[in-house]
């Protein structure tokens, strides 16, 4: 080796002496602060599941643990992505299924849905994850937005009858928004499909054991 | 495979990365003086975005997941890109010194444009596999390109116009960007009905 | 393609003007009578200026060369007529400048005296070209169509380059000009004379005459004069009334369908196009031994009394030209040296008329009004669609407006023949030939600038390299001595010339500054 | 070596990265749809950008050519991970709507830039400052186009203001009331465009006319002797 | 004798700007009038409203940049712009929102680049956008042509409606309003009928819409006015006609049960008003030859492609804008050959 | 925690090395910005700009180390290149346009001249003849005006003169607002 090869090795382990340093300076500064904030957030990302949760089913009666009794469905019958089915028990008995996130096309762009069934095949209600529809127009399927995401509560697959599961403008019963009827549109379908994969899966998703390794929380 | 043609469809019209989703604006506003240049970082940026893409995918998937250090994301990905534009530019200074000269003034900028590190982040975020990886971070690419040679054409024109005084400039540039958002916006909805 | 007619082809644009040729078509108004006062140009060609030959108070005779270049592009110029030279001064010229450059003023004696001329050379079929180019060099035949480039480099190709036609430019397509119709109508053999001369000059196997049809007088006693010539391969070529037809490329495109090469010459193609006028002084210089001393030049527009074509020597003022036609009349409004499309306005008829003189139209306000205000470019293309040259006028103007001169370069300003086309249909009015004039003289002094910078910088770093070896063997020898008388020297180690460059150069930033400072105190 | 005073005036006003200097473009435009929004991340980003400032200049001397710009990059990086991580920690909500922007605090032009042209080259109390300025003049900007883009989008101001500051801050919103519609291309990516556009030229305005007093109490002020016009300087 | 000095030529082609903008005024008045007959006052309401606007905003303008205001408002430009944006709007838009339109146009998309000739974007279309994103809601109240309307409002009840925003008592805008035949199209097509059943609708008339293809073709009549007096260059319309046939043509040979006939296309919504009048707009069009088809094919492909893929049920505004947007770039690559042009320098 | 350290100091270190070795193998040589930037300015090395002639000025500004708005003789047009080749914001450059506008070059009057050769020495194009005592002369064609041989003349011999325009070095003029040019306004 001459001297100027091992001139540049100097060189060159310099250089990766100091980024190493500071790739450890930061990484422990990262890891400090990730020590400190994990179960935070962990309890964050809980806590805000569940606050959408506890709005589908009610909270007094679910005595199992919702976050450790998940299965995770693959179905193009349900959803594009797979979905995760938590199912809420009453000392035992089936109570619930929260399907999420249920993906539908928007009109700008996916929503995600949470949908609670109850285990009599009543909706616990709808609530919109996450979306890119037009502010003004389609974002009114927020909750923060108006209460039409509300006008799902309470209904099932045969109140209303399946054929007027539909918008208004199409002969349905759920209200569309003036200038923007195709993303009610396409909720009032996605739940409806998922009401339909309920009525025929139910059973089978309340007996399949539960996954063994659960996930922290659901981030969406 | 139409899936695929989707993807690309979406993120080079429908959620353009510059004009719809918001990512690698300072060298969109930055490079876009001249068409000649803006072809060049164009060039650029389409190698590097896909490369980094790719290999941000397989560090994900393979080194940070495994491990469960989901939260050293950012630190790993900016690291990853920083190889990335290292290594291009030296295999690019070495192969095709003539591609050096056209390319290589482009090569630091890329770094800090955070098209390159968004398209990583969102890579995760929407759980796409490796060919949609490398397809998202390719098409984000070309729709950057696209919109900045328009853009700096447009320019060159907007330069030599009588714009009024207090417009000269980047103000004019911003709004000439803002109508052509506005055009793009002609492309939503292109997907997903 | 071979099988088309001449004149069958086309070129792109053009406009229709009317063309108000009939004030003065065929009208010919005598010679112009010799003035006691000529001031003749040093600068009536494209090319180097000519070198005065004689000297204040000397006398000089008619025909005599008074004026010659030295290089290779250039014309000789010879006096009108016989007299005494008073002075060789800066003199007002026809310039779109209005500037003043140097000029022979002669006294004429009123004799009209020949001088010695050469032989002529009627039997020039049996010379060699090169001896007749020289006697059209001799002569100080320019080009009489326009831009007065000296027709003896025209007709020299060089070795590697045959000429397979001739194309005589008859088209005369600016409006009012009719100089050429008459030079046509008149003196038909005179123009087949030269053409039979170049032919031989320029071994061309044939020769095409091309002649707007609105000059059907022309047309036929080209034709007849041709008929009765031994010219067999030489067609007269009625082409379509179009403005810019008698453009060079224009019409070696419709008669030949050749396209000159942008940034070329006909010659690339095998085509040499000149002037009926030319050809005509052409027949002077070698069939009679005489140089070229005067033109036809149509006087025209509403603002004359009488309009017509006169002969006039070079050198006479341009005012003493309308005032034998009868003077102006109450019309006269703007005086332009050529046609409405392509000529220039000057402030002051007080100017000799030159070689490339071929029209003077004293227009009335409606003829030729005041520029509007223009209004921005709105792209509507119709500028492109009337360019004969292809170009994209509206890109053009874009850049030279905006002085970005390179891009005019990329959009091939330098293929513009100023034919104002682009501005006649301007729905904007904007003057658009102005602004490629300016770019173009702008972009060669600036290429000038360049090539002084890039002498400058050549000149300084031979000069630093000089100084710094002058102050290495200075050392040198100074070591030497050192060593040898083993003696401390005091070197003071600066170069005391260096020191006052350094200085020279510290005080001029120190004056800079003060000056500055001033400035800043009171603004 | 200019003063604090300076250090403040150029990071609010004269070198101001949003109006003048057009970086950390993304986020300006992406986040400033609501004025809480803005507020929120022009805060992260005036946190990292004072801690990569102070660091940056600490670690000046001892970090070579070659290896500078990945560290600071690596430094940026560390520290928007941290401020991410504790936003996610204790304004869960914020973060989300936030979402991919705060971890792109990194590739903010802005930050390299500052740590490139003034932490590399000051010491830490200039550097801490120039990083509060930036960031305090980026997060002003921010939170101006979020104002006027929610207020002309959707007739509110401080709406979402609970997210930052508890429920209790719900009734400070600010609403034009149930009639207005809004012009909704104000929140939509156009608008963004739009009114940066707008302010910069504003901001041009300003300067101008600032100039046009300057120049006209310079001429007022000409008579008055030497040691009269001094204290008008300090 | 002492002579004034300018440059040549000398003299200029009658021909000028206003005139210009004058020959597309009256080119538009068949096609207006057509509104006017089958969708009552509005139209012409909002024309005047628009046209008002727009020179009292050109006016203040040119004041504040010390321009001269009578010389330049005589370009009619401005009149050009409000009158088309007016006619691209519903007839029964609230007043407000023309005015805002037409203030967004000429202030804004014009001005703020120098106004007339400067502009990269087609002010009209880009405000014609501004409005529909914004107030989606108004923006698609469209009448029904005449002959199918079961409510004809007076000129009064429509004076009123513009500008109060509201509707005279008694009647509401599902009585009033309908869909137009591109909306019909997409609503019908989402509900998996299929073209022929669509097609029975009394809405449809000959070869298009009804009402709405009498318009186009009495817009066709002032286009053929216009490319006859050499006001437009023919690339543009037959390119985007080209490119709109072609493309609906190519998918409609394969489906013709879903994607609508290309004449349906042709003559409804804004194409032919967009093919003649709009895209023509030489200020924001490509401006060389080869451009100039290559641009009007574009729009005509993408209008195509948005009305059939896309949010929007007329595409027209959106096409043109996005290709205003390439108007420089193709410009750039589209020279052509100029005079002598040399083999190798082709490339 | 551990593991993140070790992980990203490992990713970090690898990553030095390959910049340690990229720093090394691919050093730029020369600087070709500066021969660009040399190449615009006019090269009348005056010294105005601060630097010792254009060359030097070259130099700091390809290193970023001086604006680019110094050269006077250049103008807008130099500083305007300059802006366009590195790709910064256009500055106005300092001088007043009249005097920048018309092209000046040394006189000498050689009645007064005493031959002390001191402009020679001054002047960085050797546009000056002559030798020791005798009259010296400048030429035309290669002065560029820098005016750095006026200062040093003991006798104050040399005198800048405007550059005369003539028929081969007239510009068309730019287009303005007067198109037309009544004939009182020339006489003037
Ligand atoms: C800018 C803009 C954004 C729109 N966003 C939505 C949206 O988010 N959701 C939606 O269903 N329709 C949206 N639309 C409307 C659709 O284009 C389509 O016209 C509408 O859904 C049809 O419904 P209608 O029959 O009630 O008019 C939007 C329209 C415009 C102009
Ligand atoms: C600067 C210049 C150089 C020319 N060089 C030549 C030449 O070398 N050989 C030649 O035959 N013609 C030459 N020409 C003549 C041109 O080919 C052309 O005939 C002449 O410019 C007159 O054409 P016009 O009146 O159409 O402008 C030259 C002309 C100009 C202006
Ligand atoms: C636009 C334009 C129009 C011209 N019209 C004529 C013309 O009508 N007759 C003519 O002889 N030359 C005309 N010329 C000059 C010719 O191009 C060419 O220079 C000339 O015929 C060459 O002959 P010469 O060198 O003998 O003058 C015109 C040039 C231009 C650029
Ligand atoms: C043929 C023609 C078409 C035009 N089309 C439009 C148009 O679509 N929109 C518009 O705002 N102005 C139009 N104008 C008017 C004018 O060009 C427009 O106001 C400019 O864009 C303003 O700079 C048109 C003018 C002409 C001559
Ligand atoms: S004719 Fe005039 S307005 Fe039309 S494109 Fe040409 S320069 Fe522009
Ligand atoms: S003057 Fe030049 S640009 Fe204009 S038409 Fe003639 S050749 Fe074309
Ligand atoms: S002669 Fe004088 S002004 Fe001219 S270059 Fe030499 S030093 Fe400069
Ligand atoms: S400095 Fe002056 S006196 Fe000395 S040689 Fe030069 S011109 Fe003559
Ligand atoms: S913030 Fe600079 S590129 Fe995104």
């Amino acid at each position: 080796m001459g001297e100027e090869q091992k001139q540049m090795l100097r060189e060159i382990l310099l250089s990766a002496t100091i980024l190493g340093v500071f790739g450890i300076l930061g990484a422990a500064l990262v890891a400090i602060t990730w020590s400190a904030t994990e179960e935070r957030i962990a309890a964050n990302q809980r806590e805000m599941f569940l606050r959408n949760v506890y709005k589908l089913v009610p909270k007094e009666q679910v005595t199992n643990e919702l976050l450790k009794d998940v299965i995770t469905v693959n179905d193009p019958r349900l959803s594009a992505r797979p979905v995760r089915v938590y199912r809420a028990r009453h000392d035992g008995k089936p109570l619930a299924l929260i399907f999420s996130p249920v993906e539908s096309p928007g009109y700008a762009g996916p929503i995600r849905l949470m949908v609670g069934i109850g285990a009599d095949g009543v909706l616990g209600g709808v609530r919109v994850l996450s979306h890119q529809e037009t502010p003004g127009l389609g974002d009114k399927i927020d909750e923060q937005k108006s209460d039409w995401i509300l006008s799902f509560s309470g209904k099932s697959l045969g109140n209303p009858p399946v054929e007027k599961w539909k918008v208004k403008k199409d002969g349905g019963i759920f209200d569309q928004f003036t200038g923007a009827t195709i993303t009610p549109r396409k909720i009032v379908a996605a739940v409806k499909r998922t009401l339909l994969y309920f009525q025929q899966e139910k059973d089978r998703l309340f007996k399949l054991p539960a996954e063994t390794n659960p996930p922290n929380a659901p981030n969406h | 495979m139409s899936e695929y043609a989707l993807i690309l469809v979406s993120t080079v019209l429908v959620n353009n990365f510059v004009l719809v989703k918001f990512l690698g604006l300072c060298p969109f506003m930055g490079v876009s003086r001249k068409l000649e240049t803006a072809m060049g970082m164009g060039l650029a940026t389409t190698f590097v975005l896909t490369l980094s893409s790719v290999a941000s995918y397989l560090v994900n998937t393979w080194m940070l997941e495994p491990l469960g250090l989901e939260y050293m994301r950012t630190i790993a990905f900016i690291l990853v890109i920083a190889v990335v534009v290292q290594f291009t530019e030296m295999v690019m200074h070495k192969t095709s010194p003539v591609l050096y000269q056209v390319l290589g003034i482009f090569l630091p900028l890329i770094t800090t444009n955070c098209a390159v590190l968004g398209v990583a982040l969102l890579n995760t975020q929407e759980q796409h596999n490796f060919v949609e990886s490398a397809l998202y971070g390719f098409g984000a690419a070309v729709g950057f390109s696209l919109v900045l040679v328009l853009f700096a054409a447009i320019r060159e024109r907007v330069n030599v116009a009588d714009v009024p005084e207090p417009f000269k400039g980047n103000a004019i540039a911003l709004i000439t960007a803002g109508l052509m958002s506005m055009a793009f916006m002609g492309f939503s909805g292109l997907v997903s009905s | 393609m071979i099988t088309r007619k001449p004149g069958s082809w086309d070129f792109h644009g053009g406009i229709h003007r009317p063309d108000m040729k009939a004030m003065s078509a065929g009208r010919f108004l005598g010679k112009v009578p010799l003035p006691e006062r000529l001031v003749i140009p040093l600068q009536q060609h494209i090319g180097t200026m000519a070198e005065p030959l004689v000297k204040a108070g000397e006398k000089v005779l008619k025909g005599q060369t008074i004026a010659r270049v030295t290089e290779y592009i250039g014309a000789s110029i010879h006096a009108p007529t016989s007299g005494t030279v008073v002075e060789i001064s800066e003199q007002p010229v026809p310039h779109p400048s209005g500037l003043a450059s140097t000029c022979i003023v002669l006294e004429a004696d009123g004799r009209d005296e020949w001088g010695e001329l050469p032989e002529p050379l009627p039997w020039f079929e049996e010379l060699d070209s090169s001896v007749l180019r020289e006697r059209i060099r001799w002569a100080g035949i320019v080009g009489l169509g326009g831009a007065a480039f000296p027709t003896s480099v025209k007709v020299n190709p060089g070795p590697d380059r045959h000429i397979d036609t001739l194309v005589i430019n008859g088209a005369e397509c600016e409006p009012y000009i009719t100089c050429d119709d008459l030079l046509m109508r008149n003196q038909a053999d005179r123009i087949v004379e030269g053409i039979r001369v170049l032919m031989h000059v320029v071994d061309a196997g044939e020769c095409l005459i091309g002649i707007e049809d609105n000059k059907p007088e022309a047309i036929a006693a080209m034709r007849k004069a041709v008929a009765e010539s031994d010219l067999d391969t030489t067609r007269v070529i009625s082409v379509p009334t179009r403005y810019p037809m008698g453009g060079e490329k224009q019409l070696i495109k419709v008669l030949t369908g050749k396209e000159v090469p942008s940034h070329g010459i006909p010659a690339e193609i095998g085509v040499i196009c000149l002037n009926v006028a030319t050809t005509a002084a052409v027949t002077d210089a070698v069939m009679a031994g005489r140089p070229l001393l005067s033109r036809l030049v149509t006087v025209t527009g509403e603002g004359v009394k009488q309009a017509g074509n006169v002969e006039v020597p070079y050198g006479v003022l341009m005012s003493h030209v309308i005032e034998h036609v009868g003077g102006y009349s109450d019309k006269a409004y703007k005086f332009i040296l050529g046609g409405p499309m392509m000529g220039f306005t000057l402030q002051d008829d007080e100017v000799p008329v030159t070689k490339g003189t071929n029209c003077l139209l004293v227009a009335s306000r409606e003829e030729a009004p005041d520029p509007d205000h223009a209004l921005p470019c709105i792209r509507c293309g119709k500028c492109a669609e009337v360019c004969p040259a292809q170009l994209l006028p509206q890109q053009l103007y874009w850049y030279s407006r905006s002085k970005d001169l390179e891009k005019t370069q990329e959009y091939n300003l330098f293929d513009c023949i100023e034919c104002g086309c682009c501005s006649w249909v301007c729905p904007s009015h904007i003057p658009l030939v102005q602004y490629y004039r300016f770019a173009k003289t702008e972009t060669w002094a600036q290429e000038k600038e360049k090539q002084a910078a890039e002498e400058a910088r050549r000149r300084h770093e031979a000069r630093v390299e000089r100084l710094e070896r002058l102050e290495r063997e200075r050392k040198e020898r100074l070591r030497k001595k050192k060593d040898a008388l083993h003696k401390k020297t005091a070197d003071s180690g600066t170069d005391p010339k260096k020191a006052a460059i350094e200085a020279a150069m510290k005080r001029v930033a120190e004056k800079k500054k003060a000056q500055a400072e001033e400035q800043k105190e009171n603004p | 070596m200019i003063g604090y005073r300076e250090i403040i005036k150029e990071g609010l006003w004269n070198n101001n990265q949003a109006l003048v200097a057009l970086l950390g473009l993304c986020p300006l435009l992406a986040v400033s749809n609501t004025l809480v929004n803005g507020m929120g991340l022009g805060i992260a980003t005036t946190l990292v950008l004072v801690a990569s400032n102070t660091t940056v200049s600490l670690i000046r001397n001892w970090v070579r050519q070659e290896v500078r710009l990945p560290v600071f990059v690596l430094v940026i990086a560390s520290f928007v991970t941290a401020v991410e991580l504790s936003m996610n920690a204790w304004f869960h909500d914020l973060y989300k709507i936030l979402g991919i922007f705060i971890p792109l605090i990194v590739t903010n032009c802005t930050i390299v830039g500052r740590a490139e042209a003034f932490a590399s080259r000051n010491n830490v109390p200039r550097s801490a400052l120039d990083g509060l300025s930036i960031g305090t003049g980026f997060t002003l900007v921010l939170m101006v186009l979020g104002g006027l883009r929610e207020l002309i989008g959707q007739g509110t101001l401080f709406s979402g203001l609970h997210l930052m500051f508890g429920e209790g801050a719900r009734g400070l919103v600010f609403s034009l009331g149930d009639d207005y519609h809004g012009l909704i291309l104000a929140i939509l990516p156009p608008g963004a465009f739009f009114g940066l556009g707008l302010l910069i030229a504003l901001k041009y305005l300003i300067d101008r006319r600032l100039e046009e007093r300057a120049a006209r109490k310079a001429v007022q002020a000409e008579p008055a002797t030497d040691t009269a016009a001094a204290p008008a300087e300090g | 004798m002492k002579f004034p000095v300018h440059t040549s030529p000398y003299g200029q082609l009658p021909n000028s700007v206003t005139r210009l903008m004058a020959l597309v005024l009256l080119a538009l008045v068949p096609g207006v009038a057509a509104l006017v007959w089958y969708f009552g006052w509005g139209v012409m309401i909002n024309i005047v409203i628009a046209t008002t606007t727009a020179v009292a905003a050109e006016a203040v303008i040119l004041r504040l940049r010390h321009h001269r205001v009578k010389r330049t408002l005589m370009d009619l430009s401005a009149v050009v712009t409000a009158v088309l944006l007016a006619i691209s709007l519903p007839p029964l838009l609230p007043w407000w929102l023309t005015v805002l339109g037409t203030l967004f146009a000429i202030v804004f998309v014009k001005h703020l680049y120098g106004g007339l000739g400067y502009n990269p974007f087609n002010p009209a279309m880009a405000a014609y956008v501004l409005l529909l994103i914004s107030f989606p809601v108004a923006m698609t109240r469209w009448l029904p042509p005449e002959i199918l309307a079961n409510v004809q409002l007076t000129f009064g009840q429509t004076l009123h409606t513009i500008l109060t925003g509201h509707l005279p008592d008694a009647l509401t805008w599902d009585a009033v309003t309908s869909a137009t035949p591109l909306d019909e199209m997409r609503t019908q097509l989402e509900f998996n009928k299929t073209i022929s059943e669509i097609r029975q609708s009394p809405l449809w008339g000959d070869f298009g819409a009804r009402g709405w293809e009498w318009v186009g073709n009495w817009f066709l009549v002032g286009g053929l006015f216009l490319l006859w007096r050499k006001v437009i260059a023919w690339q543009i319309p037959a390119g985007m006609l080209a490119g709109l046939l072609l493309t609906a043509g190519l998918f409609w040979m394969f489906d013709p049960e879903t994607i609508p006939f290309p004449g349906f296309h042709l003559f409804s919504g804004g194409m032919i008003l967009g093919a003649f009048f709009i895209a023509t707009d030489p200020v924001t069009a490509s401006t060389t030859p080869r451009g100039r088809l290559i641009y009007g094919f574009l729009i005509g492909m993408t209008v195509f492609i948005i009305r059939t893929w896309g949010g929007y049920p007329d595409a027209v505004a959106f096409a043109v804008l996005l290709m205003n947007m390439a108007a420089p770039t193709i410009d750039y690559y589209t020279q052509p050959k100029v005079f002598g042009a040399r083999k190798e320098e082709d490339g | 925690m551990i593991i993140a350290i070790l992980t990203m100091a490992t990713l970090a270190a690898l990553f030095g090395v390959l910049l340690g070795y990229a720093s090394i193998r691919f050093k730029v040589e020369g600087d070709p910005i500066a021969d660009q930037v040399d190449s615009l300015l006019p090269q009348t090395q005056c010294g105005q700009c601060g630097f010792a002639g254009c060359r030097p000025y070259a130099e700091a500004v390809a290193a970023g180390e001086a604006d680019i708005n110094l050269c006077a003789p250049g103008g807008e047009p130099v500083m305007l290149a300059l802006a366009d080749l590195l790709g910064k914001e256009p500055k106005p450059v300092e001088v007043d346009e009249g005097e920048h506008g018309i092209k000046k070059v040394a006189y000498i009057h050689e009645d007064q001249c005493i031959g002390c050769t001191l402009c020679i020495q001054a002047c960085p194009v050797d546009a000056i003849v002559g030798a020791a005592k005798q009259m010296h002369t400048v030429i035309v064609d290669q002065c560029t005006g820098c005016e750095l041989c006026v200062p040093p003349c003991p006798v104050e011999c040399i005198e800048m003169v405007p550059v005369k325009t003539t028929l081969g070095t007239w510009k068309w003029p730019y287009p303005g607002q007067d198109l037309l040019q009544k004939p009182r306004e020339q006489a003037s």
